[in-house]
């Protein structure tokens, strides 16, 4: 199986899952134990790991708190500080193309009294600075931008956009979930308040995922419990993700400079590769603002699953927005919900369109791409053939 | 290979689809579905004098619960008669599917009712009221 | 070192871990990419992992929603199921001795309009159900009574207090993260509408957790994002940990039957050993309904965070209900909080008194307890021979 | 063995006490701290007449942080005559130690409590007014 979709999460780096085993076999003590050994190493291991991350983004290890997801992260920079300063403003700012764990919980406070602005993105899947400039009005208390988004790949002005917030007094969130990994992060640079992260994402394990919070910055915890990570996230920690995380974080700063090039390589080719295929084939996200390695587009008369399920027939992962192929578990098909990303971007809805993903990680080579070139164009037609629409118009 | 969302029989019915097509002559052709919706379902059906499916086909846009239903929803027509082919209901193809997840099964619908804007097209391509359709329908589901 | 604190975490099975390691480096993927392989294996393995948790606890798997930790099973509970019926009344009952993560939570209610009731424990650690049945009113809503205390090892009559909050049609949560792996757990016979566990409470993983919500009762998930377990839980899914805690419960409920009883001959040979010891050491919790190999005690004279560190020094792992011992992280003294469990059980708190809790594992042997029944007796005396509490009233 | 919360001096001072004990003709005793806070700290003072600390002990109740600080305040105490004993602050303290976690700073301002209890304990023995010790502290800091 040719492995391309890397949002969804990366195969851990081999050297950060033996840096986690001893913390499952050895070091297994509960890192609030600070009275014996075993509990003080895997305390004194966690503290190792926050550095650096801290290392990893420009921040300093007393910012960083520890989370199970990157969802969790989300949920607590932006429930835990609005929750914290009820009373500041009710207006808040996001973008028309933020995760659901941005989005839902957002539009969900419009019942409590919150006024949300959703900014446009442009087909490029930007959101123009001047845009979040004219949105802050006088009782907006928080914007919550990500950084990269995971379907379309774009990269935001994110400097420019913290840069705003900042200079007209704005609590600003990153989720910088899609970036870590793929794009420098420095929240210094960022101006940013807050920033999500997920390890993931990047080479870690699931269930490690961390908040920036700039001091000064005041959150409410989520979780009522003991005193782990100072309140802001209650419950025992999984120390053995978080020495994963720290340990991808690491990895990444000192590679990510041999790896990005390289998928730079890799999007290239495949964007080139792709472009001559058919001329019902649209790219979506940014030509040059994505992330490395990051191509995505959608292809006319065809449906997304089935896609999805031809290429991984043929030995592909890939991603799809499409509405099918969205929450299959689900009980009722109107819980089917397509990518309001792909609206945003101006991907009409009314004609047939199936949407393809592909993320590739410093894992995959040029002989991937060439392979998936390979096949594509025949599973295309293969279900071109069978659409009711192909051919229709012509 | 993992088992994926699908029985074995969606599989075999995506990846080997029956009576794929169109048919040129066909005396009823019935499409429903919705672009936007993210399915389009077309039949085409040959229907012989003697009122016996002789020949079936089918075009689909959709996942795959869309085109193994459709594909699968061919199977069950051909050779039967008209009356036979109004019998024939959503869960039959869900069942002869061997099951599909829940939110899926509006595919198998979708099917059922490309048959009956066939056997509509049917009727008025034979100058006769296409309503009857709906009529047959309705008294099938009363008699059951 | 002898490790005694096992209400703080367990050592892994190495099964367990074993069962775990395949989910880091091969099948990686998300569990909600239901069309590729790598991605259908994770979610497999998830619903594998749900059956055995399910059946561990007499549930049924569309009854466990996974969480990363006990405090996080408990938080969905009790605020996911506030949440939901906000308007259906505002009394809600714990016991004195709850875990932080139910105490806490609950006590920020009352901020809220909620109206709470602590019942009182006995001596022995036990709520009387007569007075639960008492303390029931027309409005309330909610009852969360842990099944087992980890500081005192004390076994609730949960079956009892389920039976009178069924027979009021009030709904009823068990904190059982102390009690899994030592206490059978049936939730139909202990009447329970929801019940939390911890799989690094009994040989488990760190950051896998599982909360059981009997069909019919409605909660509200505390975190807003993509579809995973149900909406109970957003966030991508700790699929290793998950995998463990399911391997876990399989082995617990197979091997429950050989190390309880074990479990239950050391633990009356720590508990006599050290009732002869010295005439100033008084047992908590209960003599007879306590967890299996759980022993806790205070002795006079000394304070507990010095007897932790004598016991560390000579190799041995245990915890300690003292305020100098709690939060060591504390940037300031006023957050150094005692226990209130030794308080609700009768410790006098106007004598100088340090509390132990040994909990011990199945990894246990006589040989352990052996020798820190040579160890206690040394320790004790030289932090007597220190204390100016000692000698002093004789 | 992994660092814990304390320092090496502190756990020095810890594992091995320095002048753990009573003086049974001391001359200034001093005790502070309440039980139920969980540290009682006990110094005896033995001043010779030419206000010199030829000896001290102490007897705590209480964390590492208590136990670790009264030690080392003895240690810093030996030989030191009065005014030095009034010039010896928790941060000389703290600092002898190597450092104490924020929460625990209050343990080596008990030991300077208890030092002060003890001087005035001895002017007490001596007849002179104990107040003398708040003001000397007082004058002290004010120099400071
Ligand atoms: C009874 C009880 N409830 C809740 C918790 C909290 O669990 P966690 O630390 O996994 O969040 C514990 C921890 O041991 C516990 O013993
Ligand atoms: C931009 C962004 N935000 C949030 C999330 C949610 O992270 P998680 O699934 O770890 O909870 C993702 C997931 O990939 C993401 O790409």
């Amino acid at each position: 199986m040719i492995y391309l979709d890397n949002v969804a999460g990366t195969k851990p780096d081999q050297r950060v899952i033996d840096k986690m085993m001893p913390y499952f076999t050895e070091h297994y003590g509960n890192p609030s134990a600070h009275f014996y050994p075993i509990g003080r190493e895997a305390f004194e291991a966690m503290e190792a790991a926050r550095a650096e991350v801290a290392d990893f983004i420009g921040a300093k290890p007393d910012n960083i708190v520890f989370t199970a997801s990157g969802t969790e992260s989300n949920n607590i920079a932006l429930k835990g500080f609005l929750n914290h300063s009820a009373n500041k403003g009710k207006h808040i700012i996001i973008s028309e193309i933020e995760h659901f764990s941005v989005d839902t919980l957002v539009t969900k406070l419009i019942s409590e009294g919150y006024e949300v602005t959703k900014l446009k993105v442009d087909n490029g899947g930007l959101v123009n600075p001047s845009d979040l400039e004219n949105a802050i009005r006088k009782d907006t208390v928080l914007v919550s931008i990500q950084y990269v988004n995971p379907e379309i790949g774009t990269i935001q002005y994110t400097e420019k956009l913290g840069g705003i917030c900042k200079s007209k007094g704005v609590t600003f969130h990153v989720d910088a979930i899609a970036a870590a990994g793929y794009v420098e992060i420095d929240v210094e640079k960022l101006n940013c308040d807050m920033l999500s992260i997920a390890a993931q994402n990047f080479y870690g394990p699931k269930g490690a995922a961390a908040l920036y919070i700039r001091e000064g910055v005041k959150l409410m915890g989520l979780m009522d419990g003991g005193f782990q990570e100072k309140g802001y996230r209650s419950g025992t920690e999984n120390v053995p993700a978080i020495v994963g995380m720290g340990e991808a974080c690491a990895i990444a700063k000192a590679e990510m400079a041999e790896y990005v090039p390289r998928l730079e390589k890799l999007q290239k080719k495949l964007w080139e590769g792709l472009g001559g295929m058919f001329d019902f084939l649209n790219f979506t996200g940014h030509e040059t603002r994505r992330r490395p390695g990051h191509v995505s587009f959608w292809i006319e008369y065809i449906e997304g699953e089935s896609l999805l399920m031809w290429l991984s027939l043929k030995g592909f992962a890939c991603a799809s927005g499409s509405a099918c192929s969205s929450n299959i578990l689900a009980e009722d098909e109107d819980d089917l919900v397509a990518s309001s990303v792909l609206t945003a971007v101006g991907v009409p809805t009314d004609i047939c369109a199936g949407s393809l993903g592909v993320s590739m990680s410093r894992y995959n080579t040029e002989e991937d791409i060439d392979k998936l070139l390979e096949v594509l164009p025949e599973t295309v037609q293969k279900l071109c053939e069978m659409s009711p629409m192909y051919n229709r118009d012509k | 290979m993992a088992k994926g969302p699908y029985s074995e029989k969606v599989m075999d019915h995506f990846m080997n689809p029956r009576n794929m097509g169109e048919i040129d002559d066909a005396n009823g052709v019935g499409e429903v579905g919705n672009p936007a919706c993210g399915d389009v379902m077309k039949i085409f059906l040959k229907i012989s004098d003697n009122n016996i499916v002789e020949d079936v086909k089918f075009k689909t846009f959709g996942c795959g619960a869309a085109i193994a239903s459709s594909s699968m929803a061919t199977e069950l027509m051909i050779g039967k008669n008209i009356d036979e082919l109004l019998q024939l209901t959503n869960d039959a193809i869900v069942d002869a599917l061997g099951g599909l997840p829940p939110a899926k099964i509006h595919c198998s619908v979708m099917a059922e009712e490309a048959i009956e804007e066939a056997l509509k097209d049917y009727f008025k391509s034979k100058g006769e009221d296409p309503a009857i359709v709906d009529e047959m329908k309705a008294k099938i589901k009363k008699d059951n």
